[in-house]
């Protein structure tokens, strides 16, 4: 069932639904929009494009507490240290992260399961947006995503002075049971300029920079073709072998686990780590991954073939444009589909 | 004066004539992204590469630093002895360039540096603040540039959406160059570049902890604000190192959010040339810039004028000291620096 | 360091570098002249303040110090020479640094103590450490993992 | 009003923007000035004396206008403590209290029509440094 | 893992009256690494340090930490008993419990748990220890003196007599330096060439010095007990060997108009010259830029004349290469031009003139035989004024803003001289203050003024003028507060001296470092004023600061006492406590060369193997027998690739977690 309402009153509906959990929705902050738990003071900004992190904080946050060792005598006592899980709702995941969930669930949630990864997402409800217009650098339609029609526990639309809602799990089902008396029932008239707003969307991306892009020359053939290829050698120049497109990146799920000794004790978290860091694979013996070059290679040749192959043919990348903004020297993913995919964007 | 598109010409020609006849082997420059504003540091290797070698407002990002890793990979291969890179460098670069001659990181005769005027970069955020979406193109003079929009064309004043490195801009002077193309520009003048630091000085301890607290909780610890920083350019970083004793990948919490900034900050304190790659790059847009400009406004009033990078002789400030150095106490005491 | 249950009192902990040649000799006259100072005060000896690594210091906040002080030679006095000149640039370049972060002014000092002021090592130290009493937890440099 | 002379003394030499510290009494400010017969207060005790914040013994001095503004003493200063400079800043006191912008070009003719009668009271050379400063 | 024991010390009830002891040592045993603890009443009494011994031995100790009274106090004793027993005496950590605990804290129970945690600080860091070794290098048994003034000649005999090789390099032709132009000397008045020439004879005679004049040092490399220097033995062109000192040859020479060096100008010389008649060596040398033959190629005179066979012609500059265990240097001064001290005409009037040219005119062997007499007109002056502090004291740019300390001294010396052969002259004397510590030297400048008359003013002379062939002085008096003004016949200006202007060179040669008047540094302004920062490197005479005679021959002992001390050793034993630089992460940047006081680190291109990477690079070394361990280089060091030994950054940072713990 479509619901409605009022735009100046989402106010109410935020208000109900932190109630009792936590609301993380898109805040002003340092001048960009980003995910944020939601005060009566936040500077909520629905009409962002993209946030500058995603919501990929909320299951693999940047850093999480393991255990806890501590050392008296010869006896050492473990506890644990993670963070109890609560529910929360995310508001306003746009389609290209809330496909992102898609590749961190094969991983995490897949045997052997993450279970703090698993609790993040039992407690947590997504309520995803659609796109009206795109951001410059989107190309989530290269990855089959429809950024009109997002999927997610609730979908929402902006359209006119209203606000569009519609449970689409059981779980949404249960979050809007709790909110439908804010909200009243849309009608045809409002189905339809939904759609026609989707459908002006949909061919905006289209007329993107990005938006013809093809994925033809990933098909996963001649893996070693690409992975020899001398192009990596010039692309990877240019690469200062900082983090900035992974942790950016709402698919990027490398960890790293770490010990911090507190003087008390050690405390065990896990923490993102990057590929593209010169001490990631680093090992007693040194590290196979020598030169920038390497580590180029690695972060998309994991994303555009070796993910793919173990997993249905699923790229990990949503086309979010996330590394395409953000990259100190605009090198980015978009780039080597090009490079590297033969004719296909020629 | 030049228009932008004629420098970027003869930039092209120039480094035409250096790949063939020159003794230069590679060319640093910059070749057309996949936007109008996203040009990316380019190596060319001959005259045919140059096709899409681009220099325009956007051309922001520094390329001396690349000059470590080139040098390093073609001394690893043997061959080319001595061969020559040449690097294009915009007036505030050159400053960059001269560091890492002078901390022995890149030789001198490795390189040949030609300076470029550099009428003033673009901030792509500023443009698009302004109401511009999916820009397509521009055109560009000193003082105003259009853009070609979907959302329609636009003439903006040049001087609104430059980066801020470039309001506090350093001059059209070359601290080292081996020849220099469109010499004179930028034909403006920089504002006060220490005003923002002044305006942080003026407000309460609470008040600025809060301001960098806001700031530094953002931090996501990227390492782009170092790995794009001309003067960090340690084979490793103590913060990478495990045997440092110090090391962390991530801001486990708000001290390591401050620690990571303090001691980068101090790090390159009396070596950074005030270049402002790290607040251009930071993703988080985290103002890094005021750390290490708080450090060049102490080390000014302490010690003297001081630009790092203006030669490649000077001591600097912290490898120096003179016997009636202010105290510490004294600068705790007058509250907030000089 | 936390508020004494009992009897609510604050005692501040308070790390001391002091160089080996004049400092730390100005601490043991202190000593053998019997001078009194608070035992929160914790001496780390090193061989001239230049070795003190304005890191050092950070590394005394994380970890709960609620102040840090550095002494070494008068300047000119240096048993190496220029060390302390070194050092002095270096502090005053760090203290206006967390002054700008907006940490609290007095929970840093750099005092010149030499090897035949025992008595001002032990003034110094019982100023110090009432200054750092009035100012409570360090709260702006902590790191809530250390805690006990 | 300033009642206090100590601040007085101290405003007068910091407006100067002299050391008078710095002075270690060699005499040489005295031994090279051309003025010294015409003088009560030589110029080494005039550094001693703003040093001692006796600012009415130099306001009343001869010396405060029989000083030519030669600068030989400021040369000569091997301290670099420039007395010159401290007599500029006395005589701007002196004048201050007789409007704001102290001596007027327009006033100038009058001291050299009064330069028959008074004589000797206004040196030339005075009058020329006072063109100088003042005919902005 | 370290197995380390503690051992807590009562020092009586110095330590066990406030500290629980037995506490403290119970408190460290579940520290990590600890595997032993014990208490005890007098650790460093002899059944104190058998309880470590008999314990390391028992527990496999790794390394003790002694928690007792300051490491100041006792630290050597429980190395040299760590040593003893099998552990290396660098394992070996010591925790302040007495002067920081004990004695200034009443509060058993806080002296207690303050005990405990400088404890277990001592734990951690030795937790971090490892063995050290200190470095030995052998010491090459030969001193080089640069500089062959008195304090050069002075050092050089001293050395020498104690048994050790010495090498002089003069940079003039002869020996002597300074003092060899000065006529009296005060505060006796005794002849400076009879005191002087003597030193000067020994010098060249001993068997253990060869002297280099006409010499100067072009490299110096190596550091303490090793240096290796470059001497540049300029042509002479004549050959010494052959060379009877005949003196034909200076009698012939047609080139007579050169100005002499020897009597400040003040007479002339021929292009062949010895400098003066006590000259060492009394061979003479062409200056080849005076002499007819060089210039002309026509001429060939002195040539021809020797009997001896002795002038070449054809002589080049030999480089010779010497290796030496210490360096002493001696480059003494000069007098600062006075040129642009307008005021006292010294460029105009030849009647104004510098007191060391005053020195060559009341000289015996002078260009004037003796007689004081006006340069303009060669008559005795009968009014002479004398100027001090010319250029001394002074903060203008000309000047130096030190004092020169001699002048007051060598001023009233010219006075009496002065008034001795002509009691009828008037005689001023200009005075800022009149300094005179030193023995008999106030009741010398008394005598000057109470048995000879001279007329001590004080103040500054501001101005003198030619004028109808006398000089104008005008002066102030300022006791009796009026200005004077001296017809006067002679001005004498007592210049102020800087170091000679080949030191600046020289330190850099040295990596010995000077202050911003160009004088050498000493490593310590009080307790090593004869050394400088560099080691092996020594200060003799007034390149260190001015200093009379008595003072310099005092100095050059001192430096020559240092130097033998040094020479006696067959091996120079290191401080292990040195950095060290960890070469894969070194960057090369040279920032610690930059702060390092001794000159210890250079650079060097390497082959590095980085996470098995082999390449080359450049990276920094330290030169563990320079390196004094202050650790400026380690936090210099961006990346942490400096660290110092002993006091590494994971020690330190592990002693700040302990306590803050």
């Amino acid at each position: 069932m479509l619901l409605k309402l009022s735009l100046d009153k989402t106010g109410g509906l935020f208000t109900e639904m932190a109630r009792d959990r936590t609301l993380y929705l898109p805040v002003k902050r340092g001048g960009q929009a980003d995910f944020a738990p939601w005060t009566p003071e936040a500077e909520v900004c629905l009409d962002y494009l993209n946030t500058a992190r995603s919501i990929k904080d909320f299951f693999l946050p940047q850093t999480e507490n393991i255990a806890a060792f501590k050392r008296e005598g010869k006896k050492i006592t473990i506890t644990p240290t993670h963070e109890e899980p609560s529910p929360f709702v995310v508001f306003g995941a746009r389609a290209c992260d809330v496909r992102s969930l898609d590749v961190l669930d094969r991983v995490f949630l897949s045997d052997p399961v993450d279970t703090f990864y698993k609790a993040q997402r039992e407690n947590g409800v997504i309520v995803s947006m659609a796109c009206a217009e795109p951001e410059e650098t989107c190309f989530c339609n290269a990855f089959g995503i429809d950024a009109a029609e997002p999927r997610g526990d609730v979908v929402t639309w902006i359209a006119g002075n209203f606000l569009y809602w519609e449970a689409k799990t059981p779980a949404g089902e249960a979050l809007t049971g709790k909110l439908e008396t804010l909200m009243s029932e849309a009608d045809s008239s409002d189905l339809k300029e939904i759609e026609e707003q989707g459908k002006a969307a949909r061919a905006a991306f289209k007329e993107l920079p990005l938006g013809k892009l093809s994925l033809e020359g990933w098909s996963g053939d001649d893996l070693l073709g690409k992975f020899t290829s001398p192009l990596w050698e010039k692309m990877s120049k240019s690469c200062l072998g900082c983090g900035t497109c992974t942790y950016v990146c709402p698919t990027c799920q490398c960890y790293d686990i770490q010990d911090f000794d507190t003087g008390h004790g050690i405390a065990r978290f896990r923490c993102w780590d990057s590929c593209m860091y010169s001490d990631f694979t680093l090992m007693a013996h040194g590290n196979p991954r020598k030169s920038q070059l390497e580590r180029f290679r690695q972060r998309f040749m994991h994303k555009l073939v070796y993910y793919p192959a173990n997993n249905d043919g699923m790229y990990s990348c949503v086309g979010c444009g996330r590394c395409v903004a953000k990259c100190p020297i605009s090198m980015n993913i978009a780039k080597v589909i090009k490079a590297l995919g033969g004719n296909a964007n020629a | 004066m030049p228009a932008v598109k004629e420098i970027q010409e003869k930039m092209r020609a120039r480094a035409g004539e250096l790949l063939r006849d020159g003794g230069v082997s590679m060319a640093l420059g910059w070749k057309r992204g996949e936007f109008c504003h996203d040009p990316e540091p380019a190596f060319f290797e001959s005259e045919a590469e140059l096709d899409n070698f681009v220099y325009d407002g956007f051309s922001s990002p520094l390329l001396s630093k690349y000059l470590i890793e080139t040098i390093r990979k073609d001394k690893q291969k043997g061959e080319g002895k001595g061969s020559k890179f040449l690097v294009f460098l915009k007036p505030c670069d050159s400053y960059g360039l001269n560091l890492l001659l002078k901390e022995h990181r890149v030789e001198r005769e490795r390189v040949y540096a030609v300076g470029v005027g550099c009428p003033g970069m673009l901030d792509v955020d500023k443009i698009r603040a302004a109401g511009v979406k999916n820009m397509r193109s521009f055109d560009e003079t000193e003082t105003e540039v259009t853009i070609h929009a979907s959302s329609g064309d636009k003439t903006l004043a040049r001087r609104d959406i430059l980066l801020e490195k470039c309001l506090v801009c350093k001059g059209p002077e070359f601290a080292v160059q081996d020849e220099v193309l469109a010499p004179g520009l930028p034909s403006f003048e920089g504002g006060d570049r220490f005003a923002g630091v002044t305006e942080l000085e003026s407000m309460s301890p609470e008040e600025r902890f809060s301001f960098w607290r806001n700031e530094l909780s953002r931090c996501i610890r990227c390492n782009a604000c170092r790995n794009a920083c001309p003067v960090c350019s340690c084979n490793k970083c103590v913060f990478d190192n495990p045997q440092s004793g110090v090391q962390a990948k991530s801001n486990a919490d708000s001290f390591e959010e401050n620690m990571f900034h303090i001691v980068r900050a101090f790090h390159v304190a009396g070596r950074c040339s005030d270049c402002g790659e790290c607040s251009r790059v930071c993703p988080q847009k985290i103002p890094l810039h005021l750390l290490n400009r708080k450090f060049i406004k102490d080390i000014n009033a302490f010690y003297g004028a001081f630009q790092a990078g203006a030669d490649a002789e000077a001591r600097a400030p912290l490898t120096n000291y003179e016997f009636g150095d202010v105290e510490p106490g004294a600068v705790v005491k007058r509250g907030g620096g000089a | 360091m936390p508020i004494n249950a009992e009897s609510g009192e604050f005692k501040p902990m308070i790390v001391a570098f002091c160089c080996n040649w004049c400092s730390y000799a100005g601490a043991d006259l202190a000593g053998s002249s019997r001078l009194s100072y608070p035992a929160d005060v914790k001496i780390i000896r090193v061989p001239c303040s230049c070795r003190v690594n304005p890191l050092f210091m950070l590394r005394a906040f994380q970890r709960g110090a609620d102040g840090v002080i550095m002494c070494g030679c008068h300047p000119g006095d240096c048993h190496y020479t220029s060390g302390n000149y070194f050092a002095r640039r270096r502090m005053a370049l760090l203290f206006s640094m967390l002054e700008y972060l907006g940490i609290e002014k007095g929970r840093v000092r750099v005092e010149w103590v030499s090897a035949a002021e025992g008595q001002k090592f032990a003034i110094t130290m019982n100023q110090f450490a009432e200054t750092v009493a009035a100012l409570g937890e360090c709260k702006r440099l902590e790191d809530l993992r250390c805690q006990p | 009003m300033r009642v206090d002379e100590k601040t007085l003394a101290e405003d007068i030499v910091r407006m100067s923007g002299t050391n008078v510290k710095k002075c270690m009494k060699c005499g040489k400010c005295s031994a090279t000035c051309p003025s010294f017969e015409d003088m009560d207060v030589h110029p080494h005790s005039f550094v001693t004396m703003a040093e001692e914040g006796d600012v009415a013994g130099l306001l009343k001095s001869k010396s405060l206008w029989k000083c030519l503004s030669c600068f030989a003493c400021v040369e000569r200063c091997p301290r670099g403590v420039e007395p010159a400079h401290l007599i500029e800043a006395v005589r701007f006191f002196a004048l201050s209290p007789q409007g704001l912008n102290k001596m007027k070009p327009d006033v100038v003719p009058i001291f050299l029509q009064n330069l028959e009668e008074k004589g000797a009271e206004v040196p030339q050379q005075l009058l020329t440094s006072a063109f100088r400063k003042y005919s902005k | 893992m370290q197995r380390i024991g503690v051992f807590v010390c009562w020092c009586g009830s110095n330590i066990a009256a406030t500290v629980d002891v037995d506490a403290v040592a119970q408190a460290v045993k579940t520290e990590p690494g600890v595997a032993f603890s014990t208490n005890y009443q007098y650790m460093c009494s002899e059944g104190g340090q058998a309880i470590i011994r008999n314990a390391i031995a028992e527990h496999k100790l790794t390394g003790i930490v002694v928690c007792a009274c300051s490491p100041r106090m006792h630290e050597a004793t429980f190395r040299k008993t760590a040593a003893t027993a099998g552990l290396n005496p660098y394992m070996v950590e010591i925790a302040n419990i007495r002067e920081q605990c004990s004695w200034i804290h009443k509060d058993r129970e806080k002296a207690t748990v303050k005990a405990i945690i400088l404890s277990r600080a001592a734990v951690a860091k030795l937790n971090l220890d490892s063995p050290l070794t200190a470095g030995e290098t052998p010491v090459t048994k030969r001193a080089l003196v640069i500089g062959g003034g008195i304090a050069g000649i002075q050092t050089a005999l001293d050395i020498a007599d104690a048994g050790y090789e010495v090498d002089i390099v003069e940079k003039t032709p002869t020996i002597g330096g300074k003092m060899a132009m000065l006529d009296k000397t005060f505060p006796t008045l005794d002849c400076s060439a009879c005191i002087l020439t003597p030193k000067m004879v020994d010098a060249a005679a001993h068997e253990k010095i060869t002297l280099y004049t006409y010499s100067e040092v072009e490299k110096v490399s190596g550091f303490v007990g090793n240096f290796t220097v470059d001497i540049r033995k300029r042509a002479r062109s004549v050959d010494a060997d052959r060379c009877t000192g005949c003196g034909d040859c200076m009698e012939k020479c047609p080139s007579k108009k050169s100005k002499s060096e020897f009597n400040q100008g003040l007479s002339n010389r021929s292009a062949i010259y010895i400098p003066f008649a006590q000259a060492i060596p009394n061979v003479p040398v062409i200056d080849r830029e005076a002499c007819i033959k060089f210039q002309t190629g026509k001429c060939g005179v002195c040539q021809k004349i020797c009997s001896a066979k002795a002038v070449d012609y054809e002589q080049q500059d030999e480089i010779m290469t010497r290796r030496y265990g210490a360096i002493v240097a001696a480059t003494g001064f000069k007098t600062i031009n006075l040129g642009r001290f307008e005021e006292f005409q010294y460029a105009q009037s030849p009647d104004v003139i510098t007191s060391l040219e005053f020195e060559r005119l009341c000289n015996a062997a002078g260009p004037t035989k003796g007689k004081v007499m006006r340069l303009s007109n060669h008559e005795t002056p009968k009014t002479v004024v004398f100027v001090q502090c010319v250029g001394s004291r002074s903060t203008v740019e000309c000047g130096k803003t030190y004092c020169s300390k001699i002048c007051c001294m060598y001023t009233a010396k010219h006075a009496m001289l002065l008034k001795e052969k002509y009691p009828e002259t008037e005689v001023y004397v200009f005075y800022i203050d009149v300094r005179t510590p030193g023995k008999g030297f106030d009741e010398f400048y008394r005598r000057a003024a109470e048995e000879y008359g001279v007329r001590y003013v004080k103040g500054m002379v501001g101005k003198v003028a030619e004028e109808n062939g006398r000089l104008r002085v005008q002066a102030s008096d300022l006791i009796a507060d009026k200005q004077l003004v001296i017809e006067a016949d002679m001005v004498v200006l007592a210049a102020a001296i800087e170091p000679d202007p080949s030191a600046r060179n020289l330190a850099t040669l040295l990596t010995a470092s000077m202050d911003t008047n160009d004088f050498f540094t000493e490593a310590h302004p009080k307790l090593r004023p004869v050394e400088s920062p560099t080691a092996g490197v020594y200060l003799s005479g007034v390149c260190q600061g001015p200093k009379d005679i008595p003072d310099t021959v005092s100095q050059a002992g001192a430096a020559a006492a240092k130097v033998i001390g040094l020479l006696a050793k067959d091996k120079l034993v290191g401080n292990p406590c040195v950095a060290g630089c960890n070469e894969p992460l070194c960057n090369g940047c040279s920032a610690c060369e930059l702060v390092c006081p001794y000159g210890a680190i250079t650079y060097e291109e390497k082959t590095v193997m980085d996470h098995g990477v082999r390449e080359q690079r450049r990276v920094a070394s330290v030169n563990e027998a320079l390196c004094q361990g202050c650790g400026a280089c380690t936090v210099t060091c961006p990346s942490g690739a400096m660290d110092l030994k002993g006091f590494t950054n994971l020690q330190i940072m592990a002693e700040v977690d302990a306590i803050c713990r």
